[in-house]
């Protein structure tokens, strides 16, 4: 799985990472807009070939405060076009061109 | 004595009259909401609003839960509290205040932490609950607790610059476990005592929650149920978004499930979510 | 007498400590905020929390106008005063409740109806003004005297049960005639006191004013300038819509804009708009 | 013009008139879905088009609250796809298939 800027396959996933804390994980940045290719020559990008591209790319410091195991970690909600990703398949979801994908840490504080 | 046929006494019609004037709301609406009973659980950052505005709008008993005396560090952001009120106990200054605001409301308050012991006694007593605490093992706490008595929950949370808010256990909707089944690592659980908060975030969004509760209460437009709303104090940017429903799998609210209120006296939150359910606060050093 | 090199005293420290906390905010940003000055027009609805969260999180001068006083049919919504206060003028009301919350900091009250022979005036004095009146004379004027003074505006309205908010005036951005060249017609101008407004409405927007104000007098965060809030409380929805930028052709802050000092101080805004600056209320009959 | 509600030709445009109660002017309905079709045969549905079909179909009462000669009356912003209709072009602003017009009467109150 790599990144490609190209018209051919060119997948954008547009990410954002507005609300709740896990910009800490990614140099504050908060909103990164990506192009992401499916990997092994599949004509589609799901959601699991998305949180490895995250992991491998974007998430450099204690990935535990992101995954666990090959999902997010509890009380990560994932949000696929304003969806929560429970209602289009978790990891099986897949993402088309301008999709995007929110990662949101539920907060608790007050 | 007389009460135009309605329930309302003139001078109730005259405190009111802004609500009465509203052809979506209107008589019945308030009339619902004077005979309705809340109960706020934390008189902080969002209790302040919260609690304000619900005296203001009439609820006919309103109550609050907290265990804490009220500090100079809470004053930046807990706008109910007034600064002669340092040192005494949360709940005494919040009454007072929602008193000053409306004196014709029945104010109750509880002045102990909630805990599995006293939860279910205490929020039987009430319609509507709004989860104002600052910490994981009071929100699944008071979620189970709202699930095993069939309550609508409305919960908000601040953090740092930023705030969520949804409606939980209202007509069908998803619980709090139904999203977060599992409790999050405790390195993921901050609390504005250690992260620091932006003091009117939980402004916002308390005032958000009153706004639900009152919907709610006065069964008066469409409850962020299945809904959650996300805000961004930096950008000020909001996002609604879709959320679950009910899980049919919820060890508490689903199908199958046994959380009876026994279960949920004997369950141990603290354990469950590896943190305390209230701490002291980080010392600062500049 | 130590300051820790910062400018901030223990106290202020331990006060603030929540926001000195925040890496986005910390000890630049609150003591930009204790050097700055805020005014808010209007402690009403809107005005009643502007003006708690702007006291309590520290603004060094808060000033605050109105002429009116305090009447049983505000406090539905105007939580900022207190049933003692009916009667008398919701300045002073205001001035002591912002006190009673932070003690350290300067209120100005500004017991008067603010017109084009005071704005300038009173409106020099300050860093960031909040337009929190409720008419559509006030809000040209408010606007105009902005642009007249080079002050940014954090506009915020709230009506029904809907609300709107947004920055005029700011780093370029559009002023409110830019937007609204022209008046609207009388009968499209609803007030609280004729349409009736759910309480808690304007105290979001209220809410939210102040968290624009604080982000501007702080130099924190991106205000809401270009963009426009629309709430609507009915249906818990939010939209967050782009708006045109400073229009060149704008006959305030325009190209070839002449509207001076002494055009503003004769320029008639009830004629303007054909409806007054301040009106006694409808009387409600049920 | 007319509505239409085949698959020909058919723009659908969604009307929402969430905030700032024009909805008295149509019935406390306030999202309208409608097709409409362009006019005289012209390949483009644009604003102007749009008000004249709004004004004949939907603002059944005062239309003076509406609308002023053949643009909205002052005071009321309209929006397409949440962008201010002054950076579109106003009346020549042309609409595609599910694009959303707002329009928001601006409020005084507090
Ligand atoms: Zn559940
Ligand atoms: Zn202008």
């Amino acid at each position: 799985m790599g990144m490609a800027y190209g018209h051919n396959h060119a997948w954008e996933s547009v990410f954002s990472f507005p609300i709740g804390g896990l910009e800490l994980l990614c140099d504050s940045v908060k909103i990164h807009n990506v192009n992401v290719e499916p990997q092994d020559g599949a004509k589609k990008l799901d959601m699991k070939d998305l949180l490895t591209w995250v992991r491998g790319n974007l998430i450099k410091e204690r990935p535990e405060m992101f995954m666990k195991g090959d999902t997010v970690r509890p009380g990560i909600l994932v949000l696929v076009n304003d969806c929560d990703w429970e209602l289009s398949g978790q990891l099986t979801t897949t993402l088309e061109d301008k999709d995007v994908v929110v990662f949101i840490s539920t907060l608790h504080g007050g | 004595h007389s009460d135009f046929g309605h329930g309302l006494s003139p001078d109730m019609v005259y405190r009111y009259s802004r609500h009465l004037l509203l052809p979506t709301f209107g008589v019945q609406a308030q009339s619902n909401i004077l005979k309705s009973s809340i109960l706020v659980i934390g008189a902080g950052g969002l209790g302040s609003p919260a609690l304000l505005y619900l005296a203001a709008c009439g609820v006919g008993r309103l109550g609050i839960v907290d265990h804490d005396v009220v500090e100079l560090n809470n004053m930046h952001r807990q706008i109910i509290h007034r600064e002669e009120y340092i040192g005494q106990p949360k709940v005494k200054s919040a009454a007072a205040a929602c008193l000053s605001v409306n004196s014709t409301i029945n104010i109750v308050e509880h002045k102990e932490a909630l805990r599995t012991s006293n939860a279910l006694d205490i929020m039987s007593q009430y319609d509507v609950v709004v989860d104002a605490t600052d910490n994981a093992p009071s929100r699944y706490m008071i979620s189970d607790c709202c699930v095993v008595l069939g309550k609508p929950l409305v919960s908000g949370a601040a953090l740092g610059l930023e705030g969520q808010l949804t409606v939980y256990n209202y007509n069908g909707g998803p619980c709090y476990r139904c999203l977060f089944p599992t409790p999050p690592p405790t390195t993921a659980c901050q609390r504005c005592a250690d992260s620091g908060v932006l003091g009117v975030v939980p402004g916002i969004i308390g005032c958000l929650q009153a706004l639900e509760a009152i919907k709610i209460a006065s069964t008066v437009g469409e409850p962020l149920s299945g809904r959650m709303l996300l805000f961004d104090a930096l950008s000020s940017r909001i996002r609604i978004v879709k959320i679950r429903g009910r899980s049919l799998q919820c060890e508490v609210c689903g199908e199958n499930a046994t959380f009876s209120r026994l279960r949920f006296q004997e369950f141990d939150y603290e354990k469950f979510t590896q943190s305390p359910l209230s701490t002291s606060p980080l010392k600062l050093n500049l």
